[in-house]
């Protein structure tokens, strides 16, 4: 069997997993929804406002919501022993960590980009703006995924994990929020999103190429 | 051929085991025993390459296994205390998706086979959460039947089966034998293999 | 060569004292602090490893 | 700190009395810079025409801020020494620099924060340099909790190198994409490279301070690094005949 066809196997796997525990998978997409959507209450309905921090809000729940659904990319694997038997197969590990870590923006990311536009109404964006929206959380929540990976792994087995991973996390995320909050800032204000886009892109291909490694790392340190 | 020179294990502050020797050819298994905490566990994970080596060697047909990599990986099958099994999936997709990872490709009617030989016939679509602790160790020993690794490294595999079960096991394991496998078994009680006997290695406190 | 006509006006710094003095102040005292707790650190370390070496000895 | 002379020395047997003998050069190094860089910064220096005498906090602030950039960097180098050749004086080096790192970056902030309420009359200003600092603060916080919160050590040194050398690359990341957001964002705020040409003792009084801090920090590194070894080599032979441990 090729190296791809097993990364296939492990994103199979997890997404029948998060299939048959619903629930976990939309708490994450719920909480999502609920803080964005707590904002204009907090903030007052002025529309003016809304559309300006818009793009700060979603990113910032877009961060949070990944956050919650961190904890148990590697957790149960550790747990039930999936993990052993993953290091000992006969491919690298990185490969598999890389298939566990796309199941995971599957599960909890792309929701987020589909779901995007719908709250960005909430708070009268431009179908433009719209659109940047959703090709930056396109291009930023996988990047969330792939950071928080070596967060989740660091913290592996670690009393307190839940809440240290935030810590470990969220500073590594601020490029990825100033970038793509920045991007559809920019589309708004009419001074064209490309330049925060491509930048949030390198920084993408950067940590596809960095994360699963160091998430290797990380998990090979947990399992001794 | 697993040669093992002059093998430590420091856990923490405490020296396990340190001078440890000893080698297992093909057709030839070790059965391992000793007290809780004496480091059995410990061996066996630095044996299949999960836990670093503190001092020694461990050799696979003369080479280190830390420069074999995949090598040694494809070489080896390993079953701990957990059963590495999805609580959510049935049997049929745990056995398929374990194969799958280790590179094998197992389809739907192989993998009930294979469930069918350890006694799990029209179990094949239950999720694994539905099994008792015996029937799911029965699902992870399935994957004994898959492997093409010569070399078994097993932790307590005989805990929670009932008798047929045992005697399953260990019939499989002469088979393996027999077709020149070796193994490396844990476990607290005799374990006898027809044809078979085997060297007794005892990890005593230092 | 010094710049200030007084130590009044020195320590006024021209309005700007309680900036400038927070400041250093601050600095100061997180420069003392910090090697005093290490000194309790040590100390600490040494007493327990007294300890324990003693009552190794005891049982000899 | 300083590359070990020899590797005889890269082991905490032999690094343990070689650090003892060092401290009292590094600390009379540190007093010295110290006393000449405030008498500078201080009692000679003229005062600015712009910010008037409120522009000495300088002489503390950008040295707090360039040692808590530069310890960061050793931090993530030591540690990675330690993964890469599992040596455990590398290791316990990274861990020995993180705190005093920290602190840097605390001090940095509050006096940036002190700088920034006469100069520019709020105590916090969304300044590049400031949130950049900010997330370098929360990176050594991030460090010093992950190796808090493992309890082997060995398996802390790992993990931590890991959270470091990510650290490292995304410091430079974080800082160029934090300031493009504050020239994006231009509002009220004063950056502080408008800082006026400095005079030459001004200059000099900075880079001493800065070589004080520096010196400083070896010290700080050199006692922390030997109380760890204390506490981690507690049952081996080499501590148990150490005069202050067996009199």
């Amino acid at each position: 069997m090729s190296a791809f066809s097993v990364f296939l196997a492990v994103v199979r796997r997890d997404l029948l997993v998060a299939l048959r525990r619903k629930s976990e998978v939309l708490t994450s997409l719920f909480f999502f929804v609920i803080v964005v959507s707590l904002f204009p209450l907090g903030i007052g309905p002025e529309m003016d406002l809304l559309r300006k921090i818009a793009p700060g809000v979603l990113w910032v729940a877009a961060l949070l919501a990944t956050m919650l659904s961190l904890n148990r990319l590697f957790a149960n694997d550790h747990a039930d022993g999936s993990l052993e038997q993953m290091a000992l197969a006969p491919v690298p590990l990185g490969l598999l960590v890389g298939g566990k870590i796309f199941a995971h923006w599957l599960v909890s990311g792309l929701p987020l980009v589909l779901i995007a536009p719908v709250l960005g109404i909430q708070f009268d964006l431009g179908s433009r703006a719209l659109g940047v929206l959703m090709l930056s959380l396109l291009l930023g929540t996988p990047l969330l995924s792939l950071i928080g990976a070596i967060g989740a792994a660091l913290t592996l087995g670690v009393r307190g994990g839940g809440v240290l991973v935030s810590l470990l996390t969220l500073p590594l995320y601020v490029p990825a929020l100033i970038f793509g909050a920045g991007a559809v800032e920019a589309d708004i204000s009419g001074m064209g999103a490309a330049g925060h886009l491509s930048l949030l892109g390198g920084l993408l291909a950067l940590a596809v190429f960095f994360a699963p490694w160091a998430t290797t790392g990380a998990l090979k340190i947990a399992l001794e | 051929m697993l040669t093992v020179s002059d093998l430590a294990c420091v856990r923490g502050d405490r020296r396990l085991f340190a001078g440890l020797e000893f080698a297992i050819e093909a057709r030839n298994w070790i059965h391992l025993t000793g007290e809780n905490g004496v480091g059995k566990t410990s061996l066996m994970r630095m044996l299949v390459g999960l836990a670093p080596v503190e001092a020694g060697e461990i050799r696979w047909h003369g080479t280190p296994i830390r420069s074999l990599g995949d090598d040694y990986r494809r070489a080896v099958c390993y079953l701990g205390h957990h059963n590495a099994l999805k609580e959510e999936l049935t049997a049929r997709e745990n056995l398929c998706v374990g194969a799958a990872v280790s590179g094998i490709a197992l389809g739907d009617d192989a993998a009930d086979a294979l469930l069918a030989r350890v006694g799990l016939a029209g179990r094949e679509q239950l999720p694994v959460r539905f099994l008792s602790q015996g029937q799911k160790r029965r699902v992870a020993l399935a994957r004994l039947l898959w492997s093409e690794a010569p070399l078994w490294v097993l932790d307590e595999p005989f805990v929670a089966l009932d008798t047929a079960a045992v005697a399953w096991l260990a019939a499989t394991l002469a088979a393996h034998l027999a077709e020149g496998g070796m193994a490396i078994v844990t476990s607290h009680q005799e374990v006898t293999i027809a044809g078979n006997t085997a060297q007794q290695l005892r990890l005593v406190r230092s | 060569m010094i710049y200030w006509n007084s130590v009044g006006e020195f320590f006024a710094m021209g309005g700007y004292g309680f900036y400038v003095w927070g400041s250093f102040g601050a600095c100061a005292a997180a420069l003392i602090v910090e090697p005093l707790l290490l000194a309790k650190r040590r100390s600490e370390v040494l007493r327990s490893l007294q300890r324990e070496l003693s009552i190794k000895d005891d049982l000899q | 700190m300083r590359p070990l002379i020899t590797w005889k020395y890269a082991s905490p047997q032999h690094f343990y009395p070689l650090a003892g003998k060092l401290i009292p050069w590094f600390v009379a190094l540190t007093l010295i810079f110290g006393a000449w860089g405030l008498w500078l910064g201080l009692l000679v220096a003229p005062t600015d025409a712009q910010q008037g005498e409120g522009y000495r906090i300088i002489f503390v602030h950008v040295a707090a801020s360039w040692m808590s950039m530069f310890l960061y960097v050793v931090m993530a180098f030591w540690a990675g020494v330690g993964l890469g050749f599992n040596t455990r004086l590398s290791s316990m080096m990274a861990s020995a620099i993180a705190p005093t790192g920290a602190m840097f970056a605390f001090l940095s902030l509050w006096t940036g924060a002190l700088w920034g309420k006469p100069m520019w009359g709020t105590w916090w200003v969304w300044d590049a340099r400031l949130t950049s600092e900010l997330i370098l603060f929360f990176l050594y916080l991030g460090f010093i909790a992950l190796q808090a919160a493992i309890d082997d050590p060995r398996r802390a040194d790992k993990a931590g190198a890991i959270l470091a050398l990510v650290g490292v690359i995304n410091v430079p990341i974080i800082y160029f994409s934090v300031m493009w957001w504050n020239t994006l964002h231009q509002g009220a705020s004063v950056s502080l490279t408008k800082a006026p040409s400095m005079a030459r003792t001004m200059l000099l009084g900075m880079l001493l301070v800065a070589l004080c801090f520096w010196m400083y920090s070896i010290v700080m590194t050199l006692l922390r690094v030997r109380a760890i070894m204390l506490e981690r080599e507690r049952h081996t032979e080499w501590v148990a005949n150490l005069k202050e441990v067996r009199p």
